[in-house]
Order: structure tokens, then C-alpha cells, then sequence
């Protein structure tokens, strides 16, 4: 098995899989999943679907960079990435990660780590379609910044 | 020398293109960003000094001090809001 | 559906059903899961499988009231713990918690708020059976009470 | 007056028993753990101050000064180790 990929797809995945994937290691004790998916309101009103846009190449550069940084600050066993681009619906899953660790504070760390960095760093754009055909990019939220400057001034 | 340039998103959609080969006299990112929004425009007004933008060398987010070499893949962008 | 349940139950669980159930809400935007498993070390040599022993009764009422801390901290749209007791063997899974948000530090920080908390709170005891057939209760750790500590003095 | 106490995990083994109907003259928790801990041998071994276990009243953790009342259901049991 390869124990950390990332992918960039259009298809949706499947959570339930990757986990029992990355669980069928004996020195795993502990699996943690984020699972992003669009919401019924974004930034503005009438909103049904996102349109996410990528920079292939980089893309998945960017992410197999972030979770080398992870596996160089916790003992992971294994870790998957995978973000969806192309036209989304309400409701439909945006990005998953899987962390797999012997202990449940490295497993935590890590993919809380893996979705800061992820949201500032790797090249994906939302463009929220409206229900009149309108469309509007989404801007970036200073929040995000902040949840992955914390990680900077910390020793795991 | 010349430049690949790429633009995502908003400006890409601001500056009507994708991408474009540049020719560029030489310098740092921030040279190089001068020197597209001295084409005025909706590049003065990205480009400008204050608005955050981001700019990728060789697919690696870079800053404005970066030395730029002939045949570089610069991409321009705003700032990413994916997950 | 309801939203907010804990279970204890001897079957195994099926983590991706569970996922897919508490994202059938358009006001999730965040999903985070921990699955805890029987690594193939505890804290002896030897380990073949966990017995779990609980308290019957309170171990239900444990689980409820740390769901209902969670809810009281962070604005969760859904979440479950299933807790398994009895024999496990190595690779089994133990516990399953999902949290669902409308946003993601929400999640992250509730789904491991209700691990911290179990782990000091609920009455679960393991037992580590060795190859030869021997038994041995294995001994609460500092650092799950630090862990659960830590969120005392803390503003959500 | 009657409590019924039970016993989880170690303790239920170094006691041989997993519950107990007990007389108790009345008294908090830790007044009843020391009246189990005059029984000598494992009860007081188990139970001797600065020993850690833990203590449920009506399957609510209780700390040692909680008042118990006839009735009452009460645990006792090793910190728990879930999860």
C-alpha cells in the first residue's frame, strides 16, 4: 500500500474506503478524517454549486509538500489527501483527509496541520455559482492565515 | 529574455488571458510585477502595490525578492481559497 | 435523524455510514472523525487482544453528557460515539467519534474535546490478554488527564 | 442505612465480588471508602489513601466529599482506561 498520496480529482471519494485503508496497519492506533463539503450558504446568498479551479502541476506539488512537512513534525504511519475540482453542488464532499498515527494527539495535530496549510498554500480557487447563473470568486479569509500561522512559532 | 506566464482565477479573468510569454528584461518577482502593471488597466489596478496577490516560480510560491531566470514558469494568482 | 447519539455495543462499527449519515445536512460544511484501534503493542509485550469491561447504565449516560459539553463549547450540527466493549483483537477498532460543523475548527476541536474526555470520564476499563493466555488491566495514563486538563480553563 | 456498591475492573478481581448490598452508618464518600478500607487486607491495600480510584454516585462521578443517602448506588473502580 502507499501510505501517503494526495490526489486532485473530479470524481467524488469515498471516506469510509480511504479509512479502512489506512487503518490495515498493525502499529495504527488512532485514524483521523476531515471531510469538507459545500454548505448551503456561502459568502452570499442564493448559492448552488462552486466551481473549484486548480493550477495542475502545482497542485499536487503543493500538497505532497504539505504532508511531507506533516510526516517531519509527527510519527504518522500514513496519510491521504484528496481534493475535488470542477463543479460542485450543495452538499457534495470538497476535500478529505485521512491521517493515520499510532497516537490520537499526533493524528489530530497532524490533519488539523494538513487542512491549514492545504487552505492557504495549494492552488485551488472557489467561484460560487448563484441560482441566477451569476458567479463570484470567493475571497480568501484572514482566518485561514491566522489558523495556519499558529502552526509556525510550534514545536510538535 | 521570456517569461511563461500564468494567470488563475479572478485575474485571469481581469486580464483576459491564461497565460502569456513575456519578455522581461531580467530581475526579482517584484520586478516583474512592476513591470506588468505599468501596462495600466485592470493590471495596474491587481498589480498594485498593497493588493495581495500571490506568484509561483517553477509551481513553488515565491516572494517578491525571487531572481527570475529565462524559461521560468511564473504563475500569478490571488491568494487560494480551496478545502 | 437524530443528531447527537452514543452507543456501546460488542459489533463493529462502520465508520464511512456513520460519515455519510452526519453529512446528510446542508448546514455541515466540516466533518472530523477519530477511530481508535487496538494497535499491535499496549503497554506490555505479547498482547493478542483487549477485553473492554464497562459500567453498564452510567457508561451511556458518561458518553451523553460529554456530547452534551461538546454541544454546550461549539456550535455542532451532529455527532456520535460508538464505543465497543468486549474481546478485540489486534486491528479491531474501539471507538468511533464524528463530529459535524458548519465549520472546521469547530469540528477539529469538539471530535477531539469528546476523545479527551472519554478517555478520563467514561467508564471503560481494557484488560491486555497476552499470547499465553495472561491478563493484565492496563494503567490510566498522565497524559490523558493532562489532555483532558487542558481544556478547563479555556474559552471555546 | 443500605447502599449497593459495586466493583469494575481491578478492583472487582482484588475484591472478589462485583457488587455488595453494605450497611453504612451514613457519611460522604470518602467516610464510606474508609469504612470499606477497615476491612483490611485488599480492601485496605486497594483503598488506602493516596491510592487513585475513582467514585460514582448514581452513575455520576462523585467527588470524596459528596453526601450518600440510603438508596444510593455507588462504584467504585480504578480510573478508566477507553477510548
Amino acid at each position: 500500500m502507499e501510505r501517503f498520496t494526495v490526489a486532485v480529482q473530479t470524481a467524488p471519494f469515498d471516506a469510509g474506503a480511504e479509512l479502512a485503508r489506512l487503518s490495515a496497519d498493525p502499529a495504527v492506533g488512532a485514524l483521523v478524517s476531515f471531510t469538507g463539503q459545500v454548505r448551503d450558504y456561502g459568502d452570499s446568498d442564493g448559492v448552488v454549486a462552486l466551481e473549484l479551479e486548480h493550477y495542475p502541476g502545482m497542485t499536487e506539488k503543493a500538497l505532497a509538500a504539505i504532508v511531507d512537512d506533516a510526516r517531519a513534525r509527527w510519527p504518522l504511519s500514513a496519510a491521504t489527501v484528496i481534493h475535488r475540482v470542477g463543479r460542485l453542488a450543495l452538499g457534495d464532499a470538497i476535500v478529505l483527509v485521512v491521517v493515520a498515527a499510532g497516537h490520537r494527539r499526533d493524528a489530530f495535530a497532524a490533519a488539523e496541520y494538513l487542512m491549514d496549510y492545504l487552505k492557504t498554500r495549494a492552488p485551488f480557487w472557489k467561484k460560487e455559482i448563484g441560482h441566477d447563473g451569476s458567479a463570484r470568486w470567493v475571497e480568501a479569509k484572514a482566518s485561514d492565515e491566522a489558523a495556519a500561522d499558529r502552526w509556525a512559532g510550534e514545536e510538535a | 529574455m521570456t517569461l511563461k506566464i500564468l494567470y488563475f482565477a479572478r485575474l485571469k479573468e481581469s486580464f483576459g488571458r491564461a497565460e502569456e510569454d513575456f519578455d522581461f528584461e531580467g530581475g526579482t518577482v517584484a520586478e516583474l510585477t512592476a513591470a506588468l502593471a505599468a501596462r495600466g488597466g485592470a493590471w495596474a489596478e491587481e498589480l498594485a502595490p498593497g493588493r495581495v496577490f500571490r506568484v509561483a516560480v517553477n509551481q513553488e510560491l515565491a516572494p517578491p525578492s525571487t531572481p527570475l531566470a529565462a524559461g521560468d514558469e511564473v504563475a500569478i494568482f490571488p491568494p487560494v481559497t480551496g478545502g
